[in-house]
């Protein structure tokens, strides 16, 4: 082995990403850099944007090979490694054990009728079928499409993870980038749809939730939604394992554990590496531009949704619920509750619905993994 | 896929997702109920047989105080006791065996 | 494709799981609800019961299918590749190292004839091996059953995931449940072999036993352990690396995470899976009553044979042992040692016994492991 | 199948180590005990070197298997499952995650030729690279024992897991040992090449850096480094994720989770293995004392680089720059920085150098890994 | 590998070390000065535009205080802010809707 | 296997086990005595070359204190202090340079 200065440099220059890069990578990189700053200055779900974002900077560089699978001669891409957690589906349940972990069902126990709002929430995941399955996308394109509108991140990484995985990193940047987005899109569709006297509405009191019913919960939720739909049990069994965690009050170091160092951790991996399928031949596709346009849709239909249903149980219940807590049923904990909080006491400074509104909230969880369950039963 | 079997699919979906809602919310309904009936019973049970000291009853001290014999603990586990026990016992040059605790009690910073 | 209403409810009916559910899988969600139920509300070593008890409930959900290996068309369940933990045999040590890092063997060092008592109090093991074999286990299994006499968690599942993997289940839980039940085991055998003269003994109390010998002394288990029984060298190595993580003082980091983050992640995914092994064609045999009732046996002979030799050596050292810390050698840390020290300030209010009886407790830890490795080396 | 005690009793010493322990392995296990002296009396960085001298110890130990790969009839040794995060590159990615997250490059963002220090205190990567061709090394080999004058663990431990992983337990416990030696290895020097008038000058305040230009720094930097370098991707992309997280202020649980829970798991894992890759008969060879010795001319160079690029630097900007803060461009942080301020101290009292030593400080970390790719992109 | 080319490769190791830091170090200045223009204007905008209340402008505080409506959260996450609400609304029996919040505001132990 | 062999295993085994934590027990008393030895010998060297300043010896001070030329870091790293120094030197409007530290020091949060 003879060497030149000339035959090295040109051999590091070979070896460079300078040489090889396209327009599109570019074009990528530059995608990168605005989820970027939507993550930190815009503060658009930063906890996983933030990783996605850097994740599509890091597989657009040309070259570094994160995530080229293993060859004879050499080990794969380290993100390649780690995205078998979100290809084998592990990640996303174990992010839904500490969301279990973090979540409260006190207020849709107290009031089971949230879970009805937290069922319309879902009409966006349909409409957005339908107008996908218009548009030419396969079927298993389109329910992955459509999740996009259960607005719950973790559900729709599952579901499109397994359904459509091309698919993929389009599909999660929606998802976060309108989660965080609610408090722009859903106070059009509230003024709109509710009069001023429906929002002005003042709820009862929550009754008080003992300990033991706490606990039950989780149980029975476990049982009817995974009998019913056996292909969500991933999903629904570590969110109920985590909130039983939660409310036994026996396993507080697991608990505090699945809230912190483990969901944290797989959210590093699973942001990061969602973000690294995104490379350009695969991201920069019309296909792209309409997933985002439907994503945006299946957003507006499912507060339309839980809406309506809030409204007819207005009236059924002669004036009793505000229908401003149906638009919560979407999820995306807790920035629509929030916003039925915020639009409540803009109608009426004494309203309080932010407790109100937690039970379709988390209602809204269940409700887009079961409808995930229904999407995998038919095209899985 | 058509468009109206697409149709009929999102019909269906959003009936499935209703239809195990619905069943859920009964569910919990139920439970409400059945567990309401128990937590009533027990209470009554419980204020017969020991109104005089009902504070037996607290859960969260049950939860919080062990007692290991004559010892009780609050807030501690008993490695830190048997730990307490011991460095006091060395600083005081007083055998364990003759040293005699009542209760270790942890206690917020300030109070 | 085409759809009808009947026709797609259908699918979705049989795709559900209520189509197939038997009646034993029925008897093991009720089965796991019982275990959930000691958990929580019995307070029965709730760190790993209710991860297994959830882990028996999600395993005999039908379809869901959480344990089920992939295939050319589909990736495994999600419990399926958590398992691969415990099957490879991490898990147990990842505890081990846990536990190493948060056990003071100063009792033990400041009086090394603890060792004795943790040694004697391994009886049980090898008396439920006898049964076992006499009931006709085969001499793999016969081990796995005989090891719960070790009463300690980690070791026993390491043995039996390695020896008779398809007794696990059953072995797991009779080793938390007995473990749990220590302080109702214990006691009546306790009274039963010792006077009350002997019982009342006050012990001297344990000399300080400097850093420099704490440091020491993991290097030294490690090295004569490991040399004699090469085959548990996961386990004592592990749990010796944490003990020397706790002691050196130097890397207080690595002893925090592996004392909290790192125990708790992998005692979640430890107990769910282990639990998930206890499908109901495994479980619901004879044999499973018979393995519960082995290490019943077991647990009650470990506890004589740790009490027999605390009367030896209260005889030989002219009553300066009470024999009561004799029990403590069945590990179990630290309930068991905490009986020893109720009831023997049940004989006598000023005997406090904790922290003779620590020494035994955290020796019985080593004594299992050194059980399990000879197990391991004659039927591995 | 029969059993007498004779034929037990020697099946059970055949299987123990004491049968077959070479003198080989008694000399590591002494190393190993060592080395453990060494990390907990001499605090040499124990938190890599503890779990390094462990691992020693236990691959040393015979028969014990922990490094074995799985056959047909047994599974792998623990240490063999734990060490592919290693094999596969993946273990010093995700130190520099935690790294990145701990680091502040405001002083090197407000002083950048600061970036010119870390780039000459890799001359004695360099350096040693020669000398090992000379003494007859193969490229790959060399260039893993030049890497050890990076003074920067994973980075070493990256390159030589990907071009002579044989030579990585000698090459990690050097760089270890010598990162934690640099307070006796650099003043000597720093005393020779500067004047007493050199090392009393005092540097002008840093300007304050903004979140803004904090938060732009890792994405440059990763794009201008990956794209140059692509096979050192892994390290810079996880060590400006890191330091994003940090500087983002919007991701604090995974800025935390990345600097505790995440980086203590891989470093226990990381050490161990590493220390386990250290089997007698690979590194009871002449090679490993020449490694050794090259290790330490490597460091001694890469000091006497940043100093002489210091001299000049003084010189150049007519005294602005201390040339004592050149050594700390090797990167060992802080203790690089720390010996800077010690010596500047010594020359006069009321030097404060900390703060201007931690620009190349940090500079030298992406030196080292810049000089790391190249080595890749030619011997890879 | 011959000495010589070991030479020839070290220059050129050391080489583009140099060239990339140099590079780098090239980028951030440029990247100061262009953020420094950045910042000035922006200043300069804001300097302008709202001379009377400036405090609006501190990026802490809009960091932390989220605002809920008519309800200013200070350090403390909406969650929590409707559990205090429900304690205090199941403490006091005054009925959540007729309870009436300003601030709730997270404060260190002493003071 | 027959009840006998299982007899004789078990014997065997309960051997071993008894085997092992013997001869533990016996190398901890050893280790006692080797490192009391070790121990009294160092206290004895200590004592005769700086009686004077015996404090100088603890342990825990040389853990927990760095020093960094004059300046002495108690319970602080040096990135803390180099923090608090540039801090300091910032709001005083000193430059670093002039400015002198002699201890920073953590302190808890009352006292
Ligand atoms: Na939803
Ligand atoms: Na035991
Ligand atoms: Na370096």
């Amino acid at each position: 082995m003879s060497f030149s200065f000339y035959e090295t440099m040109l051999k590091i220059w070979n070896t460079s990403a300078f040489a090889v890069m396209t327009w599109q990578e570019a074009l990528m990189i530059a995608v990168a850099c605005v989820l970027i700053y939507l993550a930190i200055v815009k503060k658009y779900e930063p906890l996983l944007l933030l990783p996605i974002a850097f994740g599509v900077l890091l597989a657009n560089l040309p070259l570094a090979g994160l995530m080229s699978p293993p060859t004879e001669n050499a080990v794969g891409g380290l993100l390649y490694y780690l995205y078998q957690g979100v290809k084998l589906g592990i990640y996303p349940s174990l992010i839904f054990l500490g969301i279990g972990a973090m979540t409260d069902f006190g207020p849709l126990i107290a009031r089971p009728s949230s879970l009805f709002l937290g069922a319309a929430a879902q009409l966006g995941i349909y409409i957005a079928f339908i107008v996908a399955i218009a548009l030419g996308f396969a079927p298993n394109e389109a329910a992955s499409i459509g999740i996009i509108g259960g607005a719950d991140g973790p559900t729709a990484i599952f579901l499109t993870s397994k359904l459509a995985p091309e698919l993929l990193p389009a599909i999660a940047i929606a998802a976060y980038s309108y989660m965080a987005l609610i408090p722009l899109i859903q106070p059009p569709f509230m003024r709109l749809l509710t009069t001023k006297k429906e929002r002005e509405t003042k709820m009862e009191q929550l009754r008080e939730v003992s300990k033991l019913e706490k606990i039950v919960f989780p149980v029975i939720v476990t049982v009817v939604v995974c009998m019913l739909l056996p292909s969500v049990a991933p999903l629904i069994g570590m969110l109920m394992l985590g909130n039983l965690f939660r409310e036994s009050g026996v396993v507080e170091r697991l608990n505090e554990t699945a809230q912190n160092a483990l969901i944290n951790i797989v959210t590093i991996f699973l942001g990061t590496t969602v973000g690294a399928t995104a490379v350009a031949d695969i991201f920069l596709r019309p296909e792209t531009l309409k997933i985002i346009a439907l994503g945006l849709l299946a957003f507006i239909f499912s507060t339309i949704g839980g809406l309506l249903l809030g409204k007819l149980m207005y009236l059924v219940t002669g004036g009793k619920v505000n229908p401003l807590i149906g638009s919560a049923g979407v999820s995306a904990v807790p920035m629509a509750a929030r916003v039925s909080q915020i639009e409540g006491q803009k109608a009426n400074p004494e309203n309080f619905l932010l407790m109100h509104a937690m039970g379709p909230n988390v209602a809204g969880v269940i409700g887009s993994a079961v409808a995930a369950g229904f999407l995998l039963a038919m095209f899985g | 896929m058509s468009i109206a079997d697409s149709l009929l699919v999102s019909v269906l979906g959003l009936f499935v997702v209703f239809l195990v809602l619905i069943l859920l919310s009964f569910l919990i309904h139920i439970q409400s109920i059945i567990l309401g009936y128990i937590t009533a019973y027990q209470q009554r049970n419980a204020e017969a047989s020991h109104t005089i000291i009902p504070v037996e009853d607290q859960p969260e001290e049950a939860d919080q105080g062990w007692t290991a014999g004559e010892l009780k603990l609050i807030g501690v586990d008993e490695k830190t006791a048997a730990m307490i026990m011991a460095i006091i016992s060395d600083e005081t040059q007083i055998p364990l065996s003759e040293l005699q605790f009542k209760k270790i009690k942890a206690i917020d910073q300030i109070n």
